[in-house]
């Protein structure tokens, strides 16, 4: 997967961003310079959004170009099929990750399927924005990790940032994208600040995993909000001696086997971390991958820290769900160490 | 009504007729869709369909529903409406694709500007208001006029697509073929409303019913409709009131769930029967017209038959091509892995 | 509307308004929940909720809601309606249990005929008309409430269980709390119907509109609509309009989207000020009742203020305890590993 | 987990029927022994449902018992939640796999998870029963093998027969369940005839793994459609002299791990096979399960035969997407034998 549009300029403009601002910025940098982008969804025009993504964009870009709909996901997902397929390049909010499964059906029967449908003529370049996953003390419905739902969907492309430059470009790339792209937005991580590059210089591209940190005693491999956990548990691990190296996904659809292989086979051991519950999930997935392309470089079967297979618990017990930097140096050092 | 079902002009159809080049028009369309509706249904019995959801008996709603458009419009068919989209141009053969079993949507919907037939019920009908909305952003006078069945209006989109409509004013035609029945569940189990036209109500929607057997009485309706929309006036609901005259599709039985009796009845009420008749008498369809109609009607039935009875070899490389613009490195795989296994199998045979 | 603005019966007052008992009944109500709502909010500031969307302002609505109810009744509120159910018996600091964080429903939702709060609009009202026709089908003369906002019509759900409802006629009252606003998005970019109440329309389910500030009007049409359905006329639809005076919640900035004057205009129409001053005027309420009425609304504050303020160490345990009937052997493995890991942080510790 | 009712009588009635014929005896045994089990959705009354499987039900019964609903998968889901609250058994029926998805936010949101958000109190006994999977020919939306999404959603339980006499015991079982069960009927073995132990002694229970076949050589770990393709791929690689183990899930959640690993450490060898997009699927579950848990037993890496990531393909091209003899047989040919 090479990126859709290739570095344009050698002189990228920097800016220190939170991961929403960043966002804020990557929809108003895409509208001014495309005219058939639009950003709809509940909320999301005087409000700015519940989490203030799209602060300011009526205001700039006026109510034809970020506007409000009435209150039904279906009903914002399937109207953008129809504005995708009449010349637009629709931007949807989710305001919460549960609150997207009302569109379940639109997703999976139509936008993952129109570009296959209709042997490539009708394409539907639309980004679905989903604020997503836990750690912010929400109640019920408000912290789901949903990405398996749609990863496990073919035809739609799934990334999730973990960090304000990425939720940038991957966003830009996303709207550039002539496919449908889920974009998984961390909700705990809205308001971590980071250098960002902006620009349409769009490396590395979707469907690329970054090494976040060389290491060569294990590999964690994670994504959107376990990426930060992750890079904590190494850095952590390094003070007792071991070194912990850190893929960063980002694209989950198309998935990055090069680099998530020759990341595993340098260690030859493998923890899989994400906040969804385990249970036929994307860890599952990646475990599975890992553990049949590396088989015979692993000295200890891959090992996954994931949600546990309940509903997410409410506010006061969510630190038990979520990959904590404990549990993961424990995986770790269920790794078989003795045999190495 | 503007004809009643002996073809008899009304007092209202007396005011309202449209002109006999329209109604003529109109009654060739019939005359194919009717003819087209037998072949498809003489196609599954053959084999060379998979299955085939017959408008029977609704060719006055199919008719209209093409007919009411200008070029730049849009139409949303239901998986029902394959004579529909013939009316409006689109190949027969490709229209039945889907039926077919070759690939899901056999034609280019941008050729016709007819949206894919697709089996999820409503849902189609948000697309409708998309389509609607986009066009009117860039202020071109596009009109999209949806189909979707008495069952249909129950489903959620329904309720979404119209509100959503409605906010934005979008220039949308709802058309309700309703049929009196969902497969084996009649109008009665389906709704408590007065009529179905009655659903606008709820979102600020004129609503209307009309009598789908009668194609001058839809032509007057829809157009209406249409042009209402086409000037800004926001979305319209019409239900035409019809009859699905076969079985839901070649696999249902029918005889479990209706009496001989009622589909007597709505036999009667023939829309090709009634128009011809009114034709006729007013000296404005001859034989000669009427000839020329079945022959049309002929070549259209002839261009299907040969067409499905051609055997196109599917592509299984197709299967990984379409999925996204370019095949993820995982497609890539699978395909290979595919390749591989047919050369293979080729190979040992 | 029985009482106006200003607290003096209108024409249809005089004859409708109803029994001064029930008034007073209501009024009592409408103080403990206005309490309730400042106590909450308060608890909200102090850091002892996570979250509180108020009902201030709607109490009407609220206390309606669960006055017109008999024991045998259900009631399905939304997730602002946490006055309704402490109206109706629920124990506030139960009630709160989902704002807290402690767990997702802290009452026993058969208790007093509560469903659980949550937070996906529209989803209840399926569930409140299932409850109902279960009822039904065992002869029971159950009757549902199911409470839903003005941005809760626009969803799927909303319609799917008014036709359900209306097709199957089951005793289910939809009482939508129109406060004008679906977070930011004001009513008319969320309808363009005539009102909200005409939504029933489409379903054939009688539809009516009451000044959801007004009590009195608020208790006569709910109660009516209540024993029709327990008669088994079948459903309705009843649109309370009223005001959500505060923001969203206590997250939510709402000069964002509404001007100081608008909500002001609303203030003027305060639901408890209404009824006070028509009671007052009638003699019907004197100091003794109001002090008397305070300090039950104060009780409520305290206990809400005192069981809130207390930490239940949340267990663990719990989050495989409930996810089935039996755990299954892979919650068993995942409750032993974190019994494991917390033991070992406890040891280390 | 044991099953719900033991074994109640020495003598069992047996009967040879199809599968839509056990299904329909399950639910009328089932109907006429508990008075609250209610069989709705769309056309199972006077039609008695698209596959004949509610056949006779209503006239039985009466309308009370099995009826129409309108037209709405969400509705139909969101009745039975109020239905299960309040007494009853509700057995729903989707007509067919991708039309349960508008019904996706009632199951994920409020199905699967009512018994944990109200401590246990509200439990929701009910069964989905979604007739699911291809090989039948059918058009888009018709084949869609959706299991991968109830298995990922905590409080769901997922169950899939592979013969007559499962589908009438565990759809006995289902509805026996104080919990709700997705229960998965593979549409192209609705004809498939077999014989049937009739009556309420259902064992093995939900949550039990069966050996179908006995092998040394590998195991196949099949569900639902794919079990016949396993026992006919065992049965091709006997005349090669190969001994390939079947091993038949029939419950997805919960799983068997003990079966299933007993099973894979006597072969040290596995294939995984299933109709579903392979991604982040069951498929990818059982495969990840089996490498951390045998790692030691395995001489190979486990290899999946599922369906490839693509929206499920039109009827003429079907037979690629669907798991063959030839797949599996290649796949464990595969599995590095020269090592052994
Ligand atoms: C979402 C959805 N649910 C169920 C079905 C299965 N199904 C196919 S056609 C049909 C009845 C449709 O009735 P109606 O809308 O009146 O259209 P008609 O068949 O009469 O043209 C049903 C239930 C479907 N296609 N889509
Ligand atoms: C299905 C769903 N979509 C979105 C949300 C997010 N949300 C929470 S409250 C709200 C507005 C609700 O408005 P209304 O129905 O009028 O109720 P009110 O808040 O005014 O009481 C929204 C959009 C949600 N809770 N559920
Ligand atoms: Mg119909
Ligand atoms: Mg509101």
């Amino acid at each position: 997967m090479t990126s859709v549009t290739s570095m344009t300029s050698a002189a990228v403009e920097h800016e220190t961003l939170s991961t929403a601002q960043a966002i804020n910025r990557a929809l108003r940098d895409a509208m001014a310079e495309d005219p058939t982008v639009l950003v709809l969804g509940e909320d999301v025009g005087a409000l700015g959004g519940v989490f203030r993504v799209t602060d300011g964009l009526t205001a700039q870009f006026g109510e034809d170009r970020c506007f409000d709909t009435p209150l039904a996901e279906a009903g914002i997902a399937g109207f953008a099929v129809g504005l995708a397929m009449n010349g637009m390049r629709p931007v949807i909010e989710m305001q919460f990750d549960a609150f997207a499964y009302p569109a379940f059906e639109q997703v999976v029967s139509h936008i993952a399927k129109m570009r296959n449908r209709t042997r490539g003529r009708v394409g539907l370049p639309l980004v679905i924005r989903v604020p997503y996953a836990g750690g912010i003390g929400g109640v019920e419905h408000h912290c789901d990790s949903s990405e398996s739902y749609y990863a496990h969907t073919p035809g739609l492309h799934v990334v999730a940032p973990s960090n304000p430059s990425d939720a940038y470009s991957l966003l830009r790339e996303a709207i550039a994208s002539p496919d449908p792209v889920v974009f998984l937005e961390p909700k705990k991580l809205y308001w971590a600040k980071g250098d960002v590059a902006l620009g349409n210089a769009r490396e590395p591209g979707i469907g690329t995993a970054v090494v976040r940190r060389r290491g060569s005693d294990a590999t964690l491999i994670a994504y959107g909000p376990s990426v930060p956990v992750a890079l904590e548990a190494a850095e952590v691990a390094a003070r007792d001696g071991r070194s912990l190296q850190v893929v960063d996904l980002r694209s989950i659809v198309p998935f990055d086997d090069a680099t998530v292989c020759a990341a595993v086979e340098s260690t030859g051991r493998a923890v899989v971390i994400a906040e969804a519950a385990g249970f036929a999930s994307i860890a599952s997935e990646i475990a599975a991958r890992v553990s049949e392309r590396c088989f015979h470089s692993l000295s200890a079967p891959v090992r996954r820290v994931t949600g546990f297979d309940i509903p997410y618990p409410p506010p006061k017990l969510e630190h038990i769900q979520l990959p904590s930097v404990d549990r993961i140096l424990d995986a770790v050092d269920d790794l078989q160490w003795e045999d190495a | 009504m503007l004809l009643d079902p002996d073809g008899r002009p009304t007092a209202a159809g007396k005011a309202a007729l449209p002109a006999g080049e329209e109604l003529l028009r109109g009654l060739a369309g019939m005359v194919t869709a009717r003819r087209f509706n037998e072949q498809a249904s003489a196609l599954v019995r053959q084999g060379r369909l998979a299955v085939y959801p017959s408008s029977y008996g609704q060719e006055a709603c199919q008719v209209a529903a093409a007919q009411v458009l200008a070029d730049g419009d849009w139409l949303f068919p239901t998986y029902r409406d394959t004579a529909a989209a013939v009316a409006r141009g689109v190949d027969p053969v490709e229209v039945l694709g889907l039926l077919k079993g070759d690939w899901h949507s056999g034609y280019d919907p941008y050729e016709r500007r007819v949206a894919p037939l697709t089996t999820p019920l409503a849902t189609q009908l948000p697309h409708a208001v998309g389509v609607a909305h986009a066009a009117r952003l860039r202020g071109e006078s596009t009109v999209v006029l949806a189909i979707c069945g008495d069952g249909g209006t129950s489903e959620g989109d329904f309720h979404e697509a119209l509100n959503f409509a409605a906010v934005f004013r979008a220039p949308v035609v709802f058309f309700v073929q309703n049929n009196q029945y969902a497969i084996s569940v009649p109008l009665a189990r389906q709704s408590a409303a007065p009529s179905l036209a009655h659903k606008g109500v709820g979102y600020g929607i004129p609503g209307e019913q009309v009598d789908g057997n009668d194609l001058a009485a839809l032509l007057d309706v829809l157009s209406r409709a249409v042009e209402r929309a086409r000037a800004g006036a926001g979305p319209q609901l019409v239900e035409g009131r019809t009859y699905r005259m076969q079985a839901h599709t070649n696999a249902d039985d029918a005889t479990r769930y209706r009496t001989d009796d009622e589909v007597a009845g709505w036999a009667a009420k023939d829309p090709l029967v009634r128009l011809e008749t009114y034709l006729r008498a007013e000296g404005v369809l001859d034989d000669a017209h009427a000839a020329a109609f079945a022959e049309a009607a002929e070549q259209v039935a002839r261009r299907t038959r040969d067409g499905i009875n051609q055997d196109v070899e599917p592509n299984p490389d197709d299967l990984f091509g379409y999925v996204f613009a370019q095949p993820t490195p995982q497609l890539v795989e699978q395909r290979a892995l595919v390749r591989d296994e047919l050369s293979r199998e080729e190979a040992r045979s």
